[in-house]
């Protein structure tokens, strides 16, 4: 059984090339059943496989062949799993399915019903195959798939095109961080000789002690990759405007599992930055100021799905700060969880947008609590999870992280508590925005009749994903052979206590300024300095301008320049002398044989003087 | 005797030389200049060399030369085109020429008097050339040869009577025509 | 020979040559008559023998007539340059065992050289004559004799690979085994029609060709100079005739072992046959179109000649290797 | 038979003399005939001394030298007495200063 492990990545990949080269001469059913049916064949496998792994939960290595060989340099297509790598594989091939099954109704009026498939299969093909790479350089094959399935299902709707503008921000955006892995990937074979990932970090600790500078140089290019793919700060602002593409992409690829991918980057090679302790703090800081900053934005958003994207990058950035503080399991075992909310409310406000005849502004909708229950309640307990009250999975999951935070023993002393206070002001904003959608979208005057409600294919994932997002925390994840142990937690009744009220508070809140009515923001933002706030934070801190005045700006100024071509100039110099030198020669031509045969006599007879003086 | 003989025959090429490029009339030209290659052919016989000789005659006076003959003929310029040559013959023209000439002259004679003093007078038959010519100079035998076929296919391309009115066919010469009309 | 001998010996060929020259003139105009079923001259002296003499004294004692607009150095300079290129190239013909004016190791080339600068008294002669009719008979003549100049000299080429040199002698001594009019018969059949056309005699006379260019380039010569033409035709004709019989048909060697002849005397015979086959030929044959001449030469001559030399080459390798 | 023995420097020189009376030629003649004609004399004097140094060393490599000369020759005056006809029939001149289409 173990050995068929090829089987999952190899099931999604026959899939999208047998819709490629049919290029939509199938029937639609047909398609629906390869495309969805194919991701839930890999999930049956993964299941059976680590049913069988957890048997005897040993590491296990599966060699296919070899990929190519340069010099000594051969690196092999072979797989790698662990518990690690099997949570991975479950959440990818889980909520991948229940995603597909989605999409079957979701997209069933779009004419190209068979090229969204082939590109969703071929992502999660390529998915697969990065969580389950044995080496760094197939890891990176994974990698760049799944930015191209990005780049493709972005800009699926490639007519408008803003779509397309979009794709290719995400594309750019995230190559910067590719381009600092790729060099990443290529200090650490120069320096280890190996990008098999367990040997490497096996020589990397015999190589080096903590503290140095090159694991911290490689740690540091390998975060740019995990920084790109994963949207944190400086790289997060291609997420709100991948939203351009269907919604089932967002909740696959920008909220369950590609942005992950950064998160199991740094897990998967956390005896690396084990070495470099000063980086994993910058991973923490990353991480609380990319959620904080987030969280902010995510109040002022009316675009249903950007809220639910800088959630999305808030959420990560949880991830990241535990991760940097050393919660390993605690951040792997968020992001399970988030890939459970997120994705019950990526797909809830779908079931909204399908029905709303594709709308996406949160004040043109209220009061669907009765008219769209199935979605009402989708998002009800997604944002409960969201903003971890109490007993839902996202609590299981947030509070060890916080509590790491508060524990933590950097390398800088006492900044603990001050990580749990950040993280403790995100948890409210969380709870506050994602009432405040619950409350504006559900309650209060309807502005928008539904003309339909969802199906069975659609509603049948979300109650799945609603049991997973209010259960889905009372599994403890089997990765403590992967990663070092954690010191075990011992966190005072006090500092529970406030982890646990403040998104009941927040929950009040918006209640109250939402719901209630009783203190009105609108007051505060027709202020000037309220509204140059609710602006600025509107608009993601002004990120885009920054990058567009920082980066674009001089870069096309420096195009306009080069366009004028000044080094053409030189040439046309050149040109220009020879021209007029060519006409004072051809001055000399003057057709007249015999003064050319005269001038060759001048010649020969210099010629012979010269040569004959010797003599 | 036969060193007379030599010195003869150069003072005939060389005489001959001078009259053939200094005459007004081409055919008379000609006839200076078939009679120095015949004065260098004498000399080529007395240096030993018999078979350059009778090429000499056959190819360059039984052949070149007459192919100059047919295209003085062919063009037949008459009374008015040899009287323009006389013009052309005024000491203002050829005395700058010469004077060069002359310096060149000067120096070959210097160069070659600093020489050792070979003598010539080794018999260089037919078969040894043959032998050297298919043997080591093969190769330029063939080259030769091709330069003698593009000669031979430029010399049909370039003969060619080509019709004026042609529309494809230099309708640049037609005008260039017109510019030169005057004379 | 001595040296006092050799120019002795030069004189009497030159005055033997201009004689049967002259002699020729009488001769072909009756065997033309023979065969034509005609007298041809039979007035003068037994068999009209002394009508040389008559045309002599006529030529002779005209006018010598220079016309005004001929360019008149060349004028006189064409007619002589035949006789002479003519008479020069006996200097090589072997007429016995030793018994010739010289003998160098390039006799053929010399006469083919000298036939080749023949070639000047037709050009220049109808160039300085000044006269359409000349001019064109003179440009004919020259296309006509530089053409098959090239294959006459390449038909005898064969002859040379056989014999290794390029003397008459050793030519004529090579050919104690075997006459090369067996061997070299395609050879032979070139080199005889090229000399015909050489020559320009019927059926080649394109370049004086009566009916169409009055008389080709000696349209405006008479007396002494027309005379020198004439002369210097029959002498080529003679030239032709002597190298055939040199080159192809034993020359001196007397046939079947009949040696009770002198040498000598065997080669006035064969040559005097190869003179008589040429009169035939212009009492037979008739004249060809200029265009048929020329593609007759370039489109089978010179194919001809070339697949000569090639299979004599071939053969000569062969016979060598064996 | 044998060749005469000369001073090799006296043919040279009567070569030099036939190249240098050739190039004057080349310089002053404006008919393209005249040119043509003073073009053969100058390769007819390079095979002179090619032929002279050849038999000097008892070397046939100057005869074939000469016979090289004589293609060049050949080839040479096909071509150019080509142009010749072309040059009289479309410049109505022979004279080479008024056919100067080429210059600069």
């Amino acid at each position: 059984m173990l050995q068929t492990v090829w089987l999952i990545p190899l099931l999604p990949f026959l899939s999208a090339v047998l819709l490629m080269v049919t290029a939509g001469r199938m029937p639609r059913p047909l398609v629906a059943m390869l495309g969805a049916g194919s991701v839930g064949l890999s999930a049956v496998v993964v299941l059976l496989f680590g049913m069988q792994f957890m048997q005897a939960p040993e590491p296990y290595t599966l060699t296919l062949w070899s990929w190519m060989r340069v010099g000594d340099f051969a690196p092999q297509f072979s797989f790698y799993i662990d518990q690690l790598t099997l949570v991975m594989m479950a959440v990818i091939t889980g909520v991948g399915f229940l995603i597909h099954l989605y999409s079957t109704e979701f997209m069933e009026e779009d004419s190209d019903y068979s090229r969204y498939f082939a590109y969703m299969n071929m992502f999660v093909a390529a998915m697969l195959i990065l969580v389950m790479a044995d080496n760094l350089l197939l890891l990176f094959l994974g990698w760049e798939g799944v930015g191209v399935c990005s780049y493709l299902l972005v800009g699926f709707w490639y007519k408008d095109p803003a779509n397309g503008a979009a794709s290719r921000k995400a594309f750019v955006v995230t190559r910067v961080g590719d381009t600092a892995m790729a060099l990443g990937l290529l200090l650490l074979f120069t320096e280890l000789g190996t990008l098999q990932i367990q040997p490497m970090l096996d020589a990397a600790n015999n190589t080096w002690v903590s503290g140095d500078t090159l694991p911290a140089l490689a740690a540091l290019l390998l975060l740019g990759g995990a920084v790109g793919k994963s949207a944190q700060l400086p790289l997060h602002t291609w997420l709100p405007d991948a939203m351009a593409g269907p919604t089932p992409v967002s909740a696959l690829i920008h909220a369950a599992t590609m942005v992950t991918a950064g998160v199991y980057l740094i897990a998967r090679t956390h005896g690396l930055f084990l070495l470099a302790p000063d980086v994993l703090l910058l991973v923490a800081l990353i991480g609380l100021v990319t959620l904080l900053l987030a969280a902010f934005t995510a109040l002022n958003q009316h675009d249903i799905k950007r809220i639910l994207a800088y959630s999305t990058i808030s959420q990560i950035g949880y991830m990241f700060l535990a991760l940097g503080v050393g919660a390993w399991s605690s951040g792997i075992f968020h992001l399970m969880t988030h890939a459970f909310f997120k994705a019950l409310l990526f797909l809830g406000a779908g079931a909204v947008i399908h029905c709303l005849h594709h709308e996406h502004n949160i004040f043109k909708m209220g009061g669907l609590r009765s008219r769209l229950p199935v979605a009402f309640w989708s998002f009800l307990i997604g944002s409960a999870a969201l903003a971890a009250l109490p007993f839902t999975s996202g609590f299981f999951s947030k509070d060890p992280i916080l509590i790491s935070a508060f524990e933590y023993h950097g390398s800088i002393a006492g900044i603990g508590p001050w990580l749990w206070v950040g993280g403790l002001l995100g948890a409210l904003l969380t709870a506050i925005y994602s009432f405040r959608l619950v409350f504006i979208v559900f309650f209060g005057e309807a502005n928008t009749e539904p003309d339909r409600q969802p199906g069975w294919r659609m509603a049948g994932p979300l109650t799945l994903l609603c049991v997973l997002s209010l259960f889905g925390g009372w599994f403890a994840l089997p990765l403590a052979s992967v990663f070092p142990a954690e010191s075990a937690h011992h966190p005072s009744m006090l500092i529970e206590g406030i982890s646990i009220s403040i998104p009941l508070l927040g929950v009040l809140v918006a209640w109250l300024v939402y719901y209630q009515r009783k203190v009105s923001v609108s007051r505060f933002t027709d202020s000037p300095t309220g509204n140059s706030l609710r602006q600025y934070w509107h608009s993601g801190w002004a990120m885009d301008d920054l990058y567009d005045n920082l980066l674009v700006k001089p870069f096309v100024g420096v195009s306009t320049l080069l366009r004028g071509e000044p080094v053409d100039k030189v040439y046309n110099g050149i040109v220009g002398v020879c021209q007029l030198v060519h006409r004072g020669l051809s001055e000399s031509q003057t057709g007249k044989m015999r003064w050319y045969a005269t001038s060759m006599v001048f010649g020969l007879i210099a010629l012979i003087t010269f040569l004959g003086w010797g003599i | 005797m036969e060193l007379v003989l030599f010195y003869i025959s150069s003072a005939v090429a060389l005489f001959a030389t001078v009259f053939a490029l200094t005459r007004s009339n081409a055919a008379h030209a000609l006839i200076y200049l078939i009679v120095s290659l015949l004065a260098v052919a004498v000399i080529f016989f007395l240096l030993g060399a018999p078979f350059a000789a009778a090429l000499e005659i056959v190819i360059y006076a039984g052949a070149i030369m007459v192919l100059f003959v047919f295209v003085i003929m062919m063009l037949n310029l008459g009374e008015e085109g040899e009287e323009r040559e006389r013009q052309r013959m005024h000491p203002a023209v050829w005395i700058g020429p010469a004077l060069l000439s002359a310096i060149l002259l000067v120096e070959m004679i210097i160069v070659l008097s600093k020489m050792s003093d070979q003598q010539t007078g080794a018999l260089i038959t037919a078969k040894q050339v043959g032998i050297s010519l298919f043997g080591p100079y093969v190769l330029a035998v063939e080259i030769a040869s091709m330069l003698l076929l593009a000669g031979l296919v430029g010399a049909y391309h370039v003969g060619r009577r080509f019709r004026l009115s042609e529309p494809d066919d230099q309708s640049a010469v037609v005008s260039g025509d017109d510019k030169q009309g005057g004379d | 020979m001595s040296e006092g001998m050799t120019i002795l010996f030069a004189i009497s060929v030159m005055l033997a040559a201009v004689g049967g020259a002259a002699v020729l003139t009488w001769f072909e105009r009756r065997l033309l008559g023979l065969w034509q079923d005609r007298y041809g001259p039979n007035r003068l002296g037994p068999a009209g023998i002394l009508q040389v003499v008559a045309d002599m004294l006529k030529l002779l004692t005209k006018h010598d007539w220079t016309p005004p607009f001929a360019d008149r150095w060349v004028f006189i300079f064409a007619p002589t340059a035949i006789v002479v290129a003519m008479l020069l190239g006996f200097a090589v013909v072997p007429f016995g065992p030793g018994l010739h004016i010289i003998d160098v190791n390039i006799g053929l080339l010399f006469f083919i050289g000298m036939t080749s600068l023949a070639v000047y008294s037709v050009l220049l002669g109808g160039l300085a004559s000044n006269n359409k009719y000349a001019l064109l008979g003179g440009l004919r003549s020259a296309a006509q004799m530089v053409s098959y100049e090239v294959f006459m000299g390449l038909s005898l080429m064969g002859v040379v690979m056989l014999t290794g040199s390029f003397s008459m002698q050793d030519i004529v001594e090579a050919q104690r085994g075997g006459w090369f009019c067996v061997s070299q018969f395609l050879g032979l059949f070139v080199f005889v029609i090229a000399a015909i056309a050489e020559s320009h005699r019927l059926p080649f006379d394109l370049p004086e060709a009566e009916h169409e260019l009055t008389a080709g380039f000696h349209t405006e010569y008479s007396g002494m100079k027309f005379a020198m033409f004439m002369l210097g035709e029959y002498l080529g004709l003679i030239l032709v005739s002597c190298m055939i019989t040199t080159l192809f048909f034993g020359g001196w060697l007397a046939p079947f072992g009949m040696t009770w002849l002198p040498p000598i005397v065997w080669f006035s015979i064969k040559t005097f046959l190869i003179i008589c086959f040429f009169v035939l030929l212009r009492a037979a044959i008739p004249r060809p179109r200029y265009d048929q001449l020329m593609s007759l030469g370039w489109k089978v001559m010179l194919p001809l000649t070339l697949l000569n030399l090639v299979v004599t080459g071939a053969v000569a390798l062969w016979m060598q290797g064996a | 038979m044998e060749g005469v023995v000369i001073p090799l420097n006296h043919v040279l020189i009567v070569a030099a003399l036939l190249f240098v009376t050739g190039l004057a030629g080349l310089m002053f003649r404006r008919n393209v005939i005249f040119i043509l004609m003073a073009l053969e004399v100058m390769l007819n004097s390079a095979g002179l001394a090619f032929v002279a140094a050849g038999t000097a060393w008892a070397e046939a490599d100057g005869q074939v030298i000469f016979m090289l000369i004589l293609a060049v020759a050949a080839a040479e005056v096909s071509v150019g007495l080509g142009l010749v006809l072309q040059i009289q029939r479309r410049f109505k001149t022979l004279d080479m200063d008024q056919a100067r289409r080429l210059h600069g």
